[in-house]
């Protein structure tokens, strides 16, 4: 596998293709959005929350930008999605875990186990200009939780 | 110019021994450096002049009676003759600035002090009142933008533009009823750095003469590339950067005619600019000294010497002539490609510099980026700082390649190849 | 801090052999540079620093997805990670600028654009209005006393002073009464370049603190000589200049406590500060970008770091320590010279950087220059920068032998030699 | 002699002791004044020419500065009391070779039959940093006759 498919994975290419969770839903109690810009490269994503008490219900998203950013949204909004309930304190983990992965610069896979689909963007963390890109999401997740 | 223009064409393997960085390998492949409208790669010259002066004559200038002093002092000042006469201008017309954006600031906020008073009756002629109106293109970079809208914000002033058409070329038509009576300054780009265009300096300059405007050229992108003589082209004010015409960074210059930077006032303040200081005010050196408060970017004045000395020996005529043949390879390349979109896709024999901005369809420029570089192939992505004229074209981000005159035809085909493999990467298309 | 530091005296002479300049003769003489605080000369690991970058690594940086320009963009924040530990800071509170006239400036214009109501509410804290008072000393250097004027002079604020003694030490008791309900501004020099000594910094912040003021520590003559804390000396905003603590030209930083940089409105506006551009507004990033508009002096960024990080190797302590051997042997030397006036005579005891300026009755400034220049000892002539302080004195011009970290004994001693000469030359005196 | 010497001739530090012409005339009709700073060390001179017609009578000067541009100062007013009735075209003239020599680094001396005293002073094109020193009487005394 050349370097460059190895950040290309299928995986990613697909799920920046399929987007799982795009499409906002409507504002409810108990959902707050964030928006998020990348002023690099005019990339940006609306990213909307659903918490029931400490629970996360759900992510939906909307925005323009790159393979990695796209397949990065996606790939959380399907996390969110299989894991059907996690805790607030699991989605700050989660957070905080992609977090320190994308930024190691190749020394910390993120585990499949955990990340499931977005574990294949361990790859973006050797490429530093990038990081952002697959960042933007997990940033508006962050943000939006804080508001929820 | 030091030297006459060269009359033999350039033979960009010959240059290309001068550019130490060229040796570079980006994982297994040779670099293909498209990213000059970012930043220039620097000649060994450039380098060893700056080295030359940092080992063999650094101390401060116009400042000290030592031996080192008065050396690096003469170095300093003969940069300025050499610069200056690259752009046709003499030396106390060429302010040295950190850089084109300083450059433009520079001449904003001078508006802006003369507008509060600043700068005694002489500058009066730049104050702005309420409803004056500031005129700029669409193709902006935001260097030449941002500070007009700051500049409008403090002032009360209204900022205007001059639309761009579908074609890259300046809606002249509108141009002549966006600039009238109210217009106080007129600001544009010699070369925008998305389109590429050489753009019709004197048609605009008569616009804002007519006007009684001041003028402001942007000639960040053409410096570069063309022989440039500024004051011929009549602007009252011009700037441009060092590190994008192989020189190096934190330098620039604003030309200025003589009569207008006589009567504007100074932007920054402090050390070297003054004449007579007392605890309560000062009073300030005729320019060029007027505008370069502190410290100046001493060594590097001396390398952007070495540069446009460099510049002049290769001959800024076959620079251009070479970059013409490039730029039409590129173009044509481009357009042949499946899914591509030029930005600024000019009538033929429109003048242009080699640098051509472009969308694929259905990927997204970052990723193009990406897909290139792992190709050796460096180009930008993004907006280029210019996000009105990405709007303009209904995109948030471009690929731009930019060639310079160590570039080969060669390099061109290799990034045409690759952009012809973009969209089968990425699974879009056919 | 990039490493513990050194508990080992300084070497001077092991540490001049990393400074290629001082191999230079003048005339017969070796070099004897005694002018640093004018500019530094700078260590072959800088240099090399610039060099390995420029021809290896160079790139527009936080702009490219490509190799290159991902590398430079690394190489360029780790430097500002660097320097910012260098002098106590955390990355986000320092700002790259061309020096530290331009940081000085940046601080002034943004306070006049937050009284333009620039910024928003949260840049309000900042306004002046008229009859507000800004306050500095009168030992300033012009670059932190002309744009307080200037923006005294657009906002209607009154520009107020500390008063120095005789022996060069500020008058503290003048400045409890100076600053007070109205005082919005407290800017002062760490040391001043014409005196040498170490300002109390945290009786001056006390004062401002307690009427409310802002905080601009001048720290270009402490930096290259004392171990710097910023954050601990409880300052709002500080500036430093490169060029004079072994770094290249053309670059220097702004440090500013991160509430106060987050509310302070921007000054330089273009490329590479915004989130989004449209063609009538700009919103602008966090700091640090916020203050750095354009194309950044990326290679000098990379310099400077490397000449903190030469520092810190020697150990700021270790230079300190052996710069305070140089300046009593330097100023007891000079009270032993018929006809010498030193300024700024502070008492035993006083913390201070090895720099005295001092006067010879009956020889001009510049002719005590030109007499030490022969003999290949470079000193600084003239007022310095310092118009008012050397009016204070009664002098319009003084001498100033400022050392380094490389600066010996013996060169002291040569240079107290050569300045026994210069009464008997000049026919004065005896 | 040493460089050094050479510079700071005999003649050149009596003068700058001596000051020829040093104490302001009064303002008469046909006198003109004119002040110049050196902004690099800060100092200034007065300089007045009192003209008769087209006769250039006499100068004095006052002012504070090293001991060239002292020595300078009071060579040109001894010049012109030499002289003894130059015409403005002859002072034009004078002022004009006098800059072209001290911008010369030392490949034009001064002729010492045109100007006396003042030729001592071709040393000074060697010292670049020195030469507004010299010049500073000089470019006074052009500016004063322009505006008598
Ligand atoms: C057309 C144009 N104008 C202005 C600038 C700003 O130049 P700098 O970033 O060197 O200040 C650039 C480059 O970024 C440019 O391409
Ligand atoms: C105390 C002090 N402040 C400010 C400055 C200005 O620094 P720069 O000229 O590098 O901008 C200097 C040096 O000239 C200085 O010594």
């Amino acid at each position: 596998m050349s370097e460059l498919d190895s950040l290309y994975q299928e995986l990613i290419l697909d799920h920046s293709k399929r987007r799982v969770g795009f499409g906002l839903t409507d504002e409810l109690v108990g959902v707050a959005t964030s928006h998020q810009h990348n002023p690099i490269c005019g990339d940006d994503i609306t990213l909307r929350v659903h918490v029931e008490g400490d629970v996360v219900r759900d992510v939906t998203w909307e925005g323009a930008g790159c393979a990695i950013s796209q397949a990065s949204a996606s790939m959380l909004a399907s996390l969110v999605a299989e894991e059907d309930g996690m805790s607030r304190a699991e989605a700050s983990a989660l957070v905080e875990g992609f977090r320190e992965a994308l930024r190691s610069r190749g020394t910390k896979p993120l585990d499949e186990e955990i990340f499931s689909d977005a574990a294949a963007l361990s790859g973006v963390s050797r490429y530093t200009a990038r990081v952002k890109c697959a960042m933007l999401a997990w940033v508006a997740f962050e943000d939006a939780l804080a508001r929820a | 110019m030091t030297s006459a223009p060269s009359t033999t064409a350039l033979d960009p393997q010959t240059v290309r021994g001068d550019f130490p960085i060229l040796a570079t390998r980006i994982g297994d492949s040779p670099l293909v450096y498209l990213d000059s409208g970012a930043t220039s790669q620097k000649p060994q010259a450039v380098i060893d002049a700056e080295v030359a002066f940092l080992t063999g004559s650094n101390a401060a200038v116009h400042r000290g009676a030592h031996t080192l002093a008065a050396d690096a002092t003469e170095l300093y000042e003969d940069a300025r003759a050499v610069v200056a006469g690259f752009v046709g201008a003499e030396p106390e017309q060429l302010v040295w600035t950190s850089g084109a954006t300083a450059g433009l600031n520079l001449v904003a906020y001078a508006i802006g002090n003369a507008t509060l008073g600043r700068g005694g009756a002489e500058a009066r002629r730049f104050a702005l009142a309420p409803g004056d109106e500031i005129v700029v293109t669409e193709t902006e970079h935001h260097a030449n933008l941002i500070p007009w809208q700051e500049l409008a914000f403090r002032t009360g002033a209204v900022l205007r533009h001059i639309p761009v058409q579908d074609d890259g070329m300046l809606d002249l038509e509108a141009a002549a009823s966006v600039i009238g009576d109210r217009t106080r300054v007129v600001a544009f780009p010699h070369v925008s750095n998305v389109l590429g265009i050489v753009n019709p300096v004197a048609e605009l300059v008569a616009l804002a003469r007519a006007a009684g405007a001041l003028t402001v050229l942007d000639a960040c992108q053409s410096a570069p590339h063309l022989a440039l003589d500024l004051p011929a082209l009549d602007v009252d004010l011009a700037v441009f950067s060092g590190h994008k015409m192989l020189g190096p960074y934190g330098i620039g210059g604003l030309y200025g005619r003589s009569d207008v930077l006589e009567a504007l006032p100074p932007f920054l303040t402090g050390g070297s600019m003054i004449t007579t200081v007392t605890l309560d005010e000062a009073s300030y050196l005729p320019p060029p000294q007027r505008f370069e408060a502190g410290t100046q970017p001493v060594s590097q004045a001396i390398g952007l010497a070495a540069a446009v000395r460099y510049l002049d020996e290769v001959g800024m005529d076959a620079v251009h002539a070479h970059e013409r043949l490039l730029e039409r390879r590129l173009r044509d390349g481009l357009r042949s490609v499946d899914g591509i979109r030029l930005l600024g896709d000019a009538p033929a024999g429109v003048d242009r510099v080699a640098l051509s901005a472009f969308d694929v369809d259905g990927v997204h420029a970052h990723d193009v980026g990406q897909f290139l570089d792992a190709r050796g192939i460096a180009v930008r992505v993004g907006h280029h700082c210019a996000q009105p004229l990405h709007r303009r074209f209904g995109l948030t981000a471009s690929v731009r390649a930019s060639a310079s005159l160590f570039t080969t035809e060669d390099e061109i085909d290799t990034f045409l190849d690759a952009v012809s493999g973009v969209r089968g990467y990425f699974g879009v298309g056919r």
